[in-house]
């Protein structure tokens, strides 16, 4: 076993302990915190899959900003344990239970079927991307996303700005939080 | 990536460097207490501690003792897991941080090359950005862990505060990343070694007495960066987490003993990344004034003849050219806490979104703009 | 076709299966947690479990554009906590309540 | 010097200096905003200067530098760039524009010392320029009307540039949204033209448009152009749309000056000489030009003859230049649009800069029956107005006479022009020369009517040499398109100007009968006329208010009505609240009433009250429960997914 191979079973782990430690936690601060850790095993991911700079992103934009704001805003809040963290209702709750369980196993079975028999096995996958070559070099990603899909990047931008503006307006105080009387 | 070696000798002198760095930092916490107090009593015409030891010296020790044997207590009300573990993770990320700061030229010994520094990574500033942005979880944890209001309160300071100045930080070097055109350190240091030289309008522009350091070309965004830095290490002028009236000492209002010391290393590890960087991005890193490694490494084998002995004396050389550099925006950050009054918090604010983020903004327009111009048109 | 080990030998369809898990996870979170905020959570979880895949199909075709991609569902991302959670403090400032099932009645 | 470079620079400078002063628009420095401000567009003037010699060093048929900054807009046919031509027709018009809008610039620092938005103002002047220039350097229609919305922007923050007063925030809103009428035909024209010829690039179009010659008024060229010149008469002030430009007086005097004289209103122009092959192509969209052209500079000059406010009197006479501008195009004379515009840019902005000179000396007093023999304490404003008042009433040989000579030969001679155009225009000079000098009288000459506690004073350096230069532009600026019939006299000057311009503008031929050998003789005959009439009524003026006092009023008593109606702007605003706007509103009202309410709404609820049966039958599925809800999207992935996967 090799240290790349060790890596990736070890941040899976990582992800999908955390990942129900998001879910499965009754204190919503500690939900908070596990999804940290995932959203830090994620970028840890994206290591392993050579997107560096994303890598970097998904840290100071989730972990280091999105995730913080929920922390605060769950702090501010100061819940503590929950009495009823789950749903309660016995039918619906098969039926929910039932439909991750389904949908999880549909498309990890869907994946693994596809990848093997209808597709090119793991041997020409490999070999494929050899032949395309390693794609993250950040310059490549700067010229796809400012060349070729600048409309999507100004669009974004605009998005932020509405986000920006609807966000101040929902939770401002009345009269502003610099009112002088 | 980052790469710890092939052969057992690599990866165990690459560990052990990894261990030396780590205790390099914390053990400069002790030394830079002591020069702050006793920086901060020559400013103030006092005489600062000492008794104890040779010009108070040993008063570090002292401390570390008295740390250690205080007793260990936590508050009732609060969540005892996350107020035990704030402290370690303020360790953390200023430790990992900072050890991906390179110090000095590679040493080379027989056909491995070693960094001197931590470990390199392909994309270190905004690993670096990134890591240092998760100090707000410390805080928020402390804060919160705590179970006081002023504890509290002085953690959702200190986290908006530093999430604030976070966009301003990472605006303010976008233009000396678009300027070098890389993400890795060393890249970065490489590009401002030798004479000041550049290319514009299809031709050199040079002054041979003069660095090629990044202030030259950014010093706006050097401003912006070193005063976002003092937000992000919750510095004076920007201490506003504390406060002796409302919010006593803020989120570390509950904590003592050993757990307040890591606090302390968390705090001055955020002031040594702040100095490290500040080094890498705008005064050339290691690198001696307008010196290239190469031209120092001719004048050390010259005097020396021996390849590897020359190689270590260059290394060590570009080593104390760092500390110099690195030392004295420490000291600036001593002095300015020990001369600036503080601000108020909406000042404070004001002062990041209202004022430091637009010209950082400004900033990296118009040096896109310039190296735009520069680059494309051939006069 | 030769027989490769499933443990010792990594593919994209390690990846993509991480990531639908992960999906199912946050799927989960959404339908059974009751916390207003833990399903905001849950709902970033899902994403991020989007992003793995696409960052997995960038990397074993070569092509830059999956990144493209997972830039922008970060975006998006961001931009939904923070109307979501705006809308959470102000239910919260109001009511005192977080709890989903409390919002039932809020028709318009 | 890279060409591409040059404009580059020539377009960035402003927005440098834009950014420089409106980052810090608090401040009250007026000497560092207004250096930064000037240095920018002299920077910009430095560039056109470079641009225009390339250009003169090129042989006359190459005459073209363009630039591709990058692609705008790629939508499957439709591509933009963001592109930028200098040619012969943009040369001119950057130079006028950096070059007078320099000046100008010079001129605020002095008279906008004491204003609070300095800063502001001056950042706003900047971004005005930078439109502008895109306005005039665009190789697209879009580009083009890119900075054709620009300009209208800065126009309206600086016409309500003291937004505090509301009468002047109003006067904005209403230049705004007049020039949004002509804006939507602007893009009307666009649309049409695009569908037609399929391309928006100003060089395609000009090629293409040859062959596309038609005479039906329903022509896809024909609507296209009319569209366009709708547009035009929005933004340059012509008939039914001119009723924003008095108003614009309101915004500080420079601005009036820039924007409101030399530079923005003439982009309408401008747009019609760019596209001259279009619009010769569309003989019908040429004769509704010259004659709303006429139109409009004998109504404004009557206007012009009744008003106290010394710069609704200089408004006025701007809309009616305007128009000779259009009657120039309007009939073919595309260089003699162009040269007007160039001579009118110098001494219309001399006198708005002369008057604002004045009001700054009379500490803001705009009522030129408070003033009067102001000479004695202004002379150089004196001297410099003195010379734009012989130049806008066409004595030779100042600048104004061969532009407007040329105009009106080519309204007579013209195959597109006729003789009632002609004497239009006659009578739009001699109006011209009557309330310019009535203006010239009251204003400087006469006795003193000026009020006990008003000190009048010579205003400071920099704002006595913009005068100075634009005065001597005044008297030189024509003298590079003299025409043929003169200049044989004066030993064969060549006319400069239109053998610049011959290679990018058709030239109308003359009308039929106008060939032969008294054409010389016919010119000079026109001249003289037109000359004669125009000294005439300046003198008769000129007795009337200052020997004669007391004779204007008894005229304006024998005429009365008629007086009080062209004194009332011929109640045009109250007819278009009348007629327009206040219809538009009530029959808004009454199709919300009686449509609305009584139709719509009642239809409407009766499918609701349909619905709202079929809707209580699936309430209850819809608990508010939203988990259940993403269980129900969760249950049909599954199924979908399933279905997929087992087909």
């Amino acid at each position: 076993m090799t240290a790349d191979v060790f890596l990736f079973w070890f941040l899976a782990f990582m992800t999908i302990v955390s990942g129900l430690g998001v879910v499965l936690m009754a204190n919503p601060i500690y939900s908070a915190l596990s999804l940290a850790m995932t959203m830090i095993s994620v970028a840890a991911i994206f290591v392993t899959l050579q997107a560096y700079f994303l890598a970097g992103v998904q840290i100071i934009v989730y972990a280091g900003a999105v995730m913080v704001l929920f922390v605060m805003v769950l702090m501010l809040f100061d819940l503590k344990h929950e009495l009823q963290a789950f749903t309660r209702g016995r039918a619906t709750g098969a039926i929910k239970i039932a439909t991750v369980g389904i949908l999880s196993g549909l498309v990890v079975g869907a994946v693994t079927i596809g990848l093997t028999i209808g597709g090119k096995n793991q041997a020409e996958v490999a070999s494929a991307t050899k032949a395309a070559g390693i794609v993250d070099t950040t310059r490549g990603l700067s010229e796809a996303l400012f060349l070729k899909n600048v409309f999507g990047f100004e669009a974004l931008g605009v998005l932020l700005l509405v986000i920006a503006v609807g966000t101040v307006a929902l939770s401002r105080s009345k009269g502003g939080t610099h009112a002088r009387d | 990536m980052t790469s710890m070696g092939t052969t057992t000798f690599e990866v165990a002198v690459n560990l052990i460097k990894l261990v030396l760095v780590f205790l390099m930092m914390v053990q400069l916490v002790p030394i830079l207490v002591w020069l702050e107090r006793r920086g901060s009593a020559f400013i103030q015409n006092r005489f600062g501690p000492n008794r104890v030891g040779p010009l108070g010296l040993l008063q570090l020790l002292a401390d570390a003792v008295k740390f250690l044997t205080k007793e260990d207590f936590a508050p009732e009300k609060g969540n005892r897991l996350l107020f035990y573990a704030a402290p370690v993770f303020a360790l953390v990320p200023a430790a990992v941080a900072y050890m991906a700061i390179p110090m000095s030229v590679p040493l080379k010994f027989n056909e491995y090359t070693f960094l001197i520094q931590g470990y390199e990574i392909n994309v270190g500033i905004v690993f670096i950005l990134g890591i240092s942005s998760l100090a707000a979880y410390t805080i928020l944890m402390a804060g919160w862990g705590s179970g006081s209001k002023f504890s509290l309160m002085g953690a959702l300071r200190a986290s908006a505060q530093i999430i604030s100045y976070e966009l301003a930080l990472g605006l303010s070097i976008v233009g000396i990343i678009l300027l070098y055109g890389t993400f890795n350190l060393s890249e970065m240091i490489h590009a401002q070694q030798g004479i000041f030289s550049f290319n514009a309008f299809g031709h050199n522009i040079s002054a041979s007495w003069l660095p090629n350091w990044g202030i030259f070309y950014q010093p706006v965004g050097m401003i912006l960066f070193f005063a976002a830095t003092f937000a992000e290490s919750n510095r004076l002028p920007f201490d506003l987490a504390e406060g002796e009236a409302e919010l006593v000492a803020g989120f570390h209002t509950e904590y003592g003993g050993f757990k307040m010391l890591m606090f302390f290393i968390g705090e001055y590890g955020h002031m040594m990344i702040a100095s490290g960087l500040m080094a890498t991005f705008f005064f050339g890193g290691y690198s001696i004034w307008n010196l290239t490694p190469q031209e120092v490494y001719q004048w050390c084998f010259n005097l020396i003849g021996n390849e590897f002995w020359a190689g270590a004396m260059n290394s060590l050389l570009h080593f104390l050219s760092y500390l110099v550099k690195f030392g004295i925006f420490l000291w600036i950050f001593f002095h300015v806490r020990w001369t600036l009054p503080r601000f108020r918090y909406d000042q404070l604010m004001d002062l990041g979104w209202k004022t430091m983020l637009p010209w950082a903004l400004a900033n990296t327009m118009i040096t896109a703009l310039i190296i735009f111009v520069t680059s494309y048109y051939v006069l | 076709m030769p027989e490769t080990n499933i443990i010792t030998t990594i593919g994209p369809e390690h990846y993509l299966v991480l990531s639908a898990l992960l999906f199912s996870i946050g799927m989960a979170g959404v339908l059974l947690r009751r916390n207003l905020i833990v399903l905001l959570m849950s709902i970033e979880l899902m994403l991020n479990a989007v992003n793995i895949s696409f960052i997995t199909f960038s990397h074993y075709s070569g092509k830059v554009e999956g990144q493209i991609m997972v830039f922008f569902v970060m975006t998006i991302a961001a931009a939904e906590a923070a109307v979501g959670l705006a809308l959470a403090v102000s239910i919260f400032k109001r009511f005192k309540e977080v709890n989903i099932r409390f919002f039932e009645h809020l028709k318009g | 010097m890279n060409q591409q470079a040059l404009i580059a620079i020539l377009l960035l400078s402003p927005v440098v200096g834009f950014f420089l002063n409106g980052l810090r628009f608090r401040s009250k420095n007026y000497i560092l905003a207004g250096t930064i401000a000037t240095l920018a567009v002299v920077i910009s003037f430095v560039c056109s200067v470079l641009l225009f010699l390339d250009l003169v060093g090129m042989p006359p048929e190459a005459r073209r530098i363009t630039a591709n900054f990058f692609e705008w807009i790629a939508v499957d046919k439709f591509k933009v760039n963001a592109g930028f031509v200098v040619d012969q027709i943009s040369s001119i018009m950057i130079l006028i524009i950096t070059g007078v809008g320099a000046l100008i610039h010079l001129f605020s620092i002095g008279y906008m010392h004491h204003d609070k938005g300095v800063t502001k103002y001056f950042a706003y002047l900047n971004l005005f320029i930078f439109n502008m220039l895109i306005l005039v350097l665009g190789d697209s229609l879009l580009t083009m009307f890119v900075g054709w919305e620009g300009v209208g922007l800065c126009s309206y923050l600086l016409i309500g540039f003291w937004f505090n007063d509301s009468a002047k925030a109003a006067a904005g809103m209403k230049a705004f949204i007049t020039n949004r009428v002509g804006d939507a035909a602007f893009i009307i024209g666009m649309f049409i033209l695009f569908m037609t010829f399929g391309t928006l690039n100003i060089h395609e179009l000009n090629a293409l448009a040859p062959t596309a010659l038609e005479a039906s008024w329903l022509g896809a060229v024909t609507l296209g152009t009319l569209m366009l010149f709708i547009g035009a008469t929005g933004k340059s002030a012509q008939i039914p749309l001119y009723v924003w430009l008095p108003d614009a007086m309101a915004g500080p005097t420079p601005v009036s000056a820039l924007i409101h004289a030399a530079t923005m209103v003439t982009a309408g122009v401008y747009m019609i000489v760019r596209l001259n092959p279009l619009f010769i192509s569309a003989p019908n969209t040429m004769m509704v030009v010259a004659i709303i052209g006429a139109a409009t500079a004998v109504l404004a000059a009557t206007i012009g003859l009744t008003q106290h406010d010394i710069k609704k009197v200089l408004a006025y006479s701007t809309v009616s230049q305007l128009g000779y501008m259009f009657l120039a195009v309007g009939v073919g004379a595309f260089g003699a649009g162009m040269f007007h515009l160039m001579t009118h840019a110098f001494f219309k902005a001399l006198m708005f800069l002369g008057s604002g000179s004045v009001i700054h000396a009379m500490h803001e007093e705009q009522d030129i029956r408070k003033m009067g023999g102001l000479r004695k304490y202004l002379p150089i404003t004196h001297a410099t107005f003195f010379l734009g008042w012989l130049a806008i009433i066409g004595i030779p040989p100042f600048a104004g006479f061969f532009s407007k000579d040329e105009i009106l030969w080519k309204a007579y001679s013209s195959s597109a022009g006729h003789i009632l155009l002609w004497a239009a225009g006659v009578i739009g000079a001699a109006l011209t020369a009557f309330y310019m000098t009535r203006l010239m009288a009251l204003t400087f000459w006469g006795k003193s009517r000026v009020d006990k506690n008003v000190h009048p004073h010579e205003s400071p350096i920099s704002m006595t040499i913009p005068l100075i230069i634009l005065g001597i532009l005044s008297v030189i600026g024509g003298w590079v398109g003299i025409p043929h019939v003169i200049s044989q006299y004066l030993g064969e000057v060549p006319n400069f100007w239109e053998h610049w311009l011959a290679p990018v503008i058709r030239i109308l031929p003359l009308a039929p009968a106008e060939h032969g050998a008294d054409h010389e003789a016919l010119e000079w005959t026109l001249m003289s006329v037109s000359v004669g009439v125009a000294a005439i009524s300046a003198i008769s003026a000129y007795i009337m208010y200052t020997k004669k006092e007391g004779s204007a009023d008894r005229v304006a008593k024998a005429f009365g009505p008629v007086y009080q109606l062209v004194n009332k702007k011929y109640l045009v605003d109250e007819a278009y609240f009348k007629g327009l706007i206040n219809p538009l509103i009530r029959g808004s009202k009454n199709l919300w009433y009686y449509v609305d309410v009584n139709i719509i709404d009642k239809a409407t609820y009766k499918v609701t009250d349909i619905v709202r049966g079929g809707g209580s039958f699936v309430k209850s599925l819809q608990t508010g429960n939203m988990q259940q809800y993403a269980m129900y999207i969760g249950v049909g992935v599954v199924v979908a997914l399933s279905f997929v996967l087992m087909r």
